[in-house]
């Protein structure tokens, strides 16, 4: 309950108007913290108090103290766009979120704005995790940037992956039916065709989103098609139930998916008994990581008792703290022009850049699959005893996707 | 005189039992006129025929020489006939002359309208209030109708059938349930509220009905064995033994 | 082509008879309590969390027997303590109460046990393939399920055609207002009443925990079906909770296995009468046809299918 | 008469509280938070016209407030687009005749039954509207929702409806009008025949109405003002998406409606404001606040199924004559366990989530009140346990004095 007391400055706040001596510098965590959501949501949060932790340790930021203020979004845009109103009143002229890509466009939007009508006060937005590729394309803004490798970047990795395997002949696609799901369907589709055209795509399904309890006649339907490889952007429960009702069929094929690392997924691939059968793309791998960012896995599991997720998340704070201080200021305008184009070293190894058209962020791209610990390897997930072995290495270069931005700045 | 009623070869079933089995009947305007039998004859039954408020397996029935067969309640109340029932039907929540006016709003024509306020619809709260003096329960105008004594809702049931001014009326077992006091009153009232009107009732206590009815019909298993004026009905053979036989012991 | 057919209908017979072991519970209580209880799915969802804790100390088969008997007293105690309190309010307060308690149900579910799934897995009894058809085998918990369902339908069967407690069941199902006049103890065979529907969730719970992933989210994604499953039926008829069940079940799992969508059956010109809804597979809406059905039934027959009271 | 002059003192005093409250609670979170209850208090209102006023209870209010919602975000965009000339503040009509048009179009099947087909129809319907928003993605945009930007319409003398403040009197306006229109609706022959369909539909078809037509009739209104809701809520947010349609904005304006009071006119209001307010602050101050949110449901549905309304107009007789005061010593004495009640409820809830759901991050210390203590240790448990029986058990020893005082008040209250 610390932040009862929070509570009762909101309530002052209420009545006394926008603060306005800004002895820290606040960012506003603006991520589900109840409900289905809130186990993503919590992990986020500490990775940012850790890592505000660490930048406060070496100085803060221009010598102020980095405050994350978390705020509970409820997996909903508009109230999303309430809680980002009250990060602004708190003080906060930044921002950061990652679940959901309907709340990534929500904020962007209302920053964007904000930032329009208020000149002199603006909000930069710093977006962690949501992969929408129109993020970076038709809706991108000058005010929002992001770290993790957007939809497009990631199939482009798995493609690749899939050209260096010619035993994967027949694929089948099943994805959520909204937004996400379906970029990813037809990216898979398209990348397919162009990269390896003999590959035969067997079946493409679409099935609403959190809504399936048993996912058996979808297996049923992949086993007749006789697939050899299934690629899925599926998250949350729906890959978890996927994996159950696969293993329960007895099917045998490699599944190539998004989010099976997400919260929950290690725990079901290691009831499903599905050894290095399941991969995932991401930009790290603890196992094989530079050492420097195994001690930090290694602290930060120690303290908080979960993995490091989100490896971009360090990368974010890291970027962030060398732009003020290169821009020597706060203000988010200056720290927005020093962020773009920026080059810095990336959290697993090797260097990453924030591309200026776009905001987006390019680094080398890792597949993994899931089973058990190879030795020598030190970290298994969710206490399995499982852990991600990586499997390939894709190059930034490889991964440069165009897009469409015609960004307005300021 | 003309027909204010007219019933044709009536039936009703439930399932295979027959419950009215061609009931023939005409009730001349102006008239009062009671419905009597036994338990289970079918008495009730007939008037949710009348009424509409459950449909005829076979049969005509005609209102002032319209046919109303099949019609829904509302469509009947709208051609003049209103009725009350056997077990209190108002408005619980409403005060007894919100109770009163929704009894009158429709035959002012009012309808559903939603761009008028009703508190100044000087006909509409005038009739109420008349209505309210007619019963009397003026002084209980505020009052929710569900905390009335059973007396008094009795006659609010009886105000609500006769507010909209519906020339036929039909009351189901008005005085059911009273005590010798209040049924007096009742009589008085419905006496006074059938002026003018074709009164058609069911009643048990036959002191009542002998004393209101111009005419009386006698049912039986669901058929009308007798129908004529209380002396008639009285000297009636076939009605002493089905009926007032028993009743006089 | 074979096997889909063989899989899809052992899928859903499956999925069906899962569903009338919570909805004869629920239409029980509608039926002779008038309540619509929104908190049925909640049961299912402890029992399976009850199955859970009680399994990974125990074992798998003390938790089958005794996890639906604690979610029948869990039942029994809020009817009791809840429910009964409520119910001079009417109904409409009654249905509240229970759409109050999912909700509470859930946030505790959530903070004791977490949002993630649970670990919670099949015995090593039963943990092994129980046929194969061509290539796809069918896992032997799946027929366990399906021989609990059953032996839970026929035990229904007979209590309510051969026990004196099943007639005065049977009569207030038509005839809601007729147990308190039989002279019976109404509270208590409310209490009764909501205590064992409460338990057949439970055991729904129980046996469906392992093989659908345990988390805090079931209760919300099936509560709805259930009504949809009574309504359909018909409320008051366990018969046509029987029946509604077992077509939810087969509809939705043979419209998953069909590609089909308006485009594939009228050509182009489905896109331009329908627009977006031309191209859309019927495996995409399958979780949709419930309420597609309940609303046309309730449309065109009030009273559902098998039943002859609207409320 | 005199009815008439309170009833139009009580819409000026509303009037000048709407126009005043920007001035007591100027910060910009306050802004958007009443912005946001004036929205909410049309939607409840709009509710109630169905649960309270005509007796119907709805599992789907939110399709006709995400479907005005909707239609006015479109409205807006092509009316920046092509640069017509209508301002902001019209925006709201699109929404009442997009709700009206989509409760005339939903209610003609779903208001044929009273009763429990009724609930479960717009069960279906709302399940199938907000399944039906997934697919088709043109009108509803997907998960993003639509996007607008009320700066981009043709000012309104001068006013571009940029800052919140404005938004705010926007809002503000339409929530007094809907208001006013609202509770008039209630006054007239129609409204009052929907009370009567709602008490005893069989007698009202005996007095000649249709119950059919009044259940379908107040459908259609009370879908048109919930359309203007969700037109404000898009012009608030800028932005509509699809899970303003869903079944949680439907359990959420019911849960609304049914703790501000179903049978009053103004209960609603009430509930809109106070739900309004704990569900933007409540997140900040306690993670469980779900469970507060279910907890406070039940607890009003079981001891005050009349809801705040309910429980405020018990008084209502005693503040007119000035015999509220011979409740104090009754509700001195009551306050002391109740606070005790509440307090230990708190903290066993506070500390049961703190130790199962935060203790393994963040270890068994905790803050709490102000109090810094170990979770773990048995010591808070017993005094929070001890706050909590003590406080039900003292209750219920004082609850008879209350109840003997509610019941002489309200005697003499009669007498006068």
């Amino acid at each position: 309950m610390r932040k009862f007391t929070l509570g009762v400055c909101m309530a002052a706040l209420l009545t006394a108007g926008a603060a306005n001596a800004q002895e820290t510098v606040k960012m506003g965590y603006i991520d589900p913290l109840s409900g289905g959501g809130a186990s993503v949501g919590e992990v986020g949060l500490k990775h940012y108090q850790w890592l505000a932790d660490q930048i406060n340790a070496q100085g803060g930021l221009m010598g102020k103290k980095l405050e994350i203020i978390p705020l509970d979004n409820k997996t909903n845009p508009q109230e999303a766009v309430v809680q980002a109103q009250k990060a602004i009143d708190a003080g906060a002229r930044y921002i950061t979120q990652g679940n959901g890509s309907s709340v990534a466009a929500a904020l962007s939007d209302f920053v964007t704005k904000f930032n329009d009508r208020n000149p002199g006060k603006e909000v930069l937005y710093f977006n962690y995790a949501a992969v929408d590729d129109s993020l970076t394309n038709e809706k991108c803004s000058f005010w929002h940037f992001r770290w993790d490798a957007n939809s497009s970047i990631k199939m482009t990795a798995i493609t690749n992956y899939l050209k260096s395997q010619p035993n994967v002949k027949k694929v089948y696609l099943i994805n959520q039916d909204y937004s996400f799901g379906q970029g990813v369907r037809k990216l898979a589709a398209e990348m397919l065709k162009a990269k390896r055209p003999d590959v035969q795509i067997v079946g493409d399904e679409l099935h609403p989103l959190l809504k399936i309890t048993d996912f058996a006649p979808y297996i049923a339907k992949i086993k007749a098609s006789g697939a050899d490889t299934v690629i899925t952007g599926n998250w949350g429960q729906d890959i978890a139930l996927l994996l159950k009702a696969a293993a329960d069929a007895g099917l045998q094929a490699n599944w190539f998916t998004y989010y099976a690392g997400g919260a929950g997924g290690p725990t079901a691939i290691k009831q499903t008994g599905l050894q290095h059968k399941v991969y995932d793309i991401v930009e790290g791998n603890p196992n094989t990581a530079i050492e420097a960012a195994q001690k930090q896995e290694e602290e930060f599991r120690a303290k908080f008792g979960v993995t490091l997720w989100y490896p971009r998340a360090v990368n974010e704070m890291r970027m962030f703290a060398k732009a003020v201080k290169e821009a020597n200021s706060l203000d988010p305008k200056a720290v927005a022009l020093k962020l773009e184009g920026m080059t810095a070293d990336v959290f697993d190894g090797g260097q990453g850049t924030m591309r200026k058209d776009d905001h987006q962020f390019f680094q080398d791209m890792y597949i993994r699959s899931f089973g058990p610990l190879d030795p020598g390897a030190k970290f298994d997930e969710e206490k399995t005893g499982w852990g991600w072995k990586q499997q390939g290495k894709i190059a930034a270069a490889d991964t440069n996707v165009p897009t469409t931005c015609k960004m307005e700045r300021p | 005189m003309s027909a204010a009623l007219t019933l044709r070869d009536v039936r009703k079933n439930f399932g295979p039992t027959a419950i009215i089995r061609g009931l023939e009947l005409e009730i001349t305007q102006g008239e009062r006129h009671a419905i009597i039998g036994p338990n289970g004859a079918g008495k009730s039954t007939m008037f949710h025929l009348i009424s509409g408020r459950i449909g005829v397996t076979s049969g005509s029935i005609e209102l002032k020489g319209q046919e109303i067969t099949g019609l829904a309640p509302y469509e009947i109340n709208r051609r003049g006939l209103s009725r009350s029932f056997q077990v209190t039907n108002i408005f619980p929540k409403l005060s007894v002359f919100e109770n009163i006016r929704c009894g009158v709003l429709w035959s002012l024509g009012y309808k559903y309208s939603f761009w008028r306020f009703v508190d100044r619809l000087r006909d509409a709260n005038e009739r109420a209030e008349q209505v309210l003096d007619l019963i009397g329960l003026g002084a209980r105008r505020e009052t929710p109708a569900g905390i009335l004594t059973y007396a008094e809702q009795r006659a609010l049931e009886i105000g609500i059938t006769i507010a909209g001014g519906a020339d036929v009326i039909m009351l189901d077992e008005p005085t059911a349930g009273m005590s010798n006091t209040e049924t007096e009153q009742a009589v008085a009232l419905i006496r006074k509220v059938s002026e003018g009107r074709t009164l058609v009732m069911v009643e048990h206590d036959m002191s009542v009905v002998f004393g209101l009815a111009d005419r009386i019909s006698v049912l039986v298993y669901g058929q009308i064995i007798a129908t004529g004026t209380p002396m008639e009905i009285r000297a009636n053979k076939a009605v002493r033994e089905a009926y007032l036989g028993e009743e006089a012991h | 082509m074979l096997q889909l057919i063989t899989f899809s209908t052992l899928n859903g017979v499956l999925y069906g008879m899962l569903l009338f072991m919570m909805a004869s519970g629920l239409t029980l209580i509608f039926s002779m309590m008038g309540v619509l209880n929104f908190a049925h799915a909640s049961f299912y969802m402890i029992g399976a969390y009850f199955g859970f804790e009680i399994s990974r100390r125990i074992g798998f088969w003390p938790g089958f027997i005794v996890a639906p008997l604690l979610v029948g007293v869990v039942g029994a105690l809020i009817e009791r303590y809840g429910l009964r309190r409520v119910h001079k309010f009417g109904h409409v307060a009654e249905l509240l109460f229970t759409f109050g308690l999912a909700f509470v149900i859930e946030e505790l579910v959530n903070m004791i046990w977490g949002k993630l799934p649970v670990d919670y897995r099949v015995p090593p009894s039963l943990d092994f393939v129980a046929f194969r058809l061509f290539d796809t085998t069918y896992p032997a918990y799946r027929m366990f399920m399906l021989a609990t369902a059953i032996a839970m339908f026929a035990f229904l069967i007979l209590v309510l055609k051969r026990t004196r407690v099943g007639l005065i069941i049977q009569a207030s199902l038509t005839h809601p207002n007729m147990v308190a006049m039989l002279g019976h103890d109404v509270p208590t065979v409310f209490m009764a009443v909501f205590g064992v529907g409460a338990a057949l969730a439970g055991l729904a719970g129980v046996i469906a925990g392992p093989a659908l992933v345990t988390q805090p989210a079931m209760a919300a994604l099936l509560g709805p079906i259930l009504f949809v499953v009574i309504v359909v039926g018909g409320l008051g008829s366990l018969g046509g909770a029987f029946v509604a069940s077992l077509l939810i079940g087969l509809v939705q799992t043979f419209a998953v296995a069909i590609n089909g969508s308006l485009k594939d059956v009228m050509g182009p010109v489905a896109t331009t009468i329908f627009g977006e809804l031309g191209g859309v597979t019927l495996a995409q809406i399958a979780p949709l046809l419930p309420y597609l059905m309940l609303v046309l039934v309730l449309i065109f027959k009030p009273t559902g299918l098998f039943g002859n009271r609207e409320s | 008469m005199s009815e008439t002059i309170r009833t139009t003192i009580a819409f000026a005093l509303f009037a000048i509280a709407l126009a005043l409250a920007p001035v007591v609670f100027p910060s910009g979170l306050a802004l958007t938070m009443m912005s946001l209850m004036g929205v909410m208090i049309i939607f409840a209102l709009s509710y109630n016209m169905l649960l309270g006023q005509t007796g119907l209870l709805s599992f789907g209010h939110a399709v006709y407030y995400g479907l005005g919602g909707f239609c006015a975000a479109h409205a807006m965009n092509y009316v920046a687009r092509n640069k017509l000339g209508v301002p902001l503040p019209a925006i709201p009509i699109v929404g009442a005749v997009a709700g009206l048009f989509f409760g005339a179009l939903l209610g003609a099947v779903s208001t044929r039954r009273a009763g429990t087909v009724f609930s479960m129809i717009s069960l279906g319907i709302g399940e199938l509207v907000a399944a039906f928003a997934g697919i088709q993605r043109s009108f509803f945009g997907g998960e993003d929702g639509i996007a607008t930007n009320r700066v981009k319409l043709a000012p309104f003398f001068g006013y571009k409806f940029g800052p919140q403040i404005q938004v705010y009197y926007l809002i503000a306006f339409w929530c007094f009008v809907c208001v006013a229109l609202m509770y008039m609706l209630t006054r007239t022959p129609f409204g009052r025949m929907c009370n009567a369909v709602r008490d005893n539909p069989e007698r009202a078809e005996f007095v000649g109405y249709s119950t059919q037509r009044v259940r379908f009739q107040a459908f259609m209104l009370s879908a048109m003002f919930a359309g203007v809701a969700g037109a404000l809520a898009a012009i608030n947010f800028e932005l509509m998406n699809s899970q303003a349609i869903g079944a949680g904005t439907s359990g959420q304006v019911l849960l609304m409606t049914f703790v501000g009071g179903i049978g009053h006119f103004f209960g609603p209001i009430l509930g809109a404001m106070l739900i309004t307010f704990l569900q933007i602050s409540l997140s900040d101050i306690t993670k469980a606040w779900m469970l507060y949110f279910g907890l406070l449901f039940i607890l009003v549905v079981m001891f005050a199924p009349g809801g705040i309304a309910g429980f405020l107009s018990i008084h209502q007789p005693l503040l007119r004559n000035g015999r509220i005061f011979k409740l104090a010593p009754s509700y001195l004495m009551a306050s002391v366990p109740l606070v005790a009640l509440v307090l230990g409820m708190i903290a066993l809830i506070e500390m049961a989530h703190h130790m199962l759901v935060e203790a393994a991050s963040d270890g068994a210390k905790m803050r709490l009140f102000g109090l810094a203590f170990d979770g773990a240790s048995p010591l808070p448990w017993l005094v929070a346990a001890a706050l909590f029986f003590g406080g039900a058990f003292g209750l219920k020893l004082v609850w008879p004095r209350i109840d003997e005082a509610w019941a002489v008040a309200q005697a003499e209250g009669k007498k006068a």
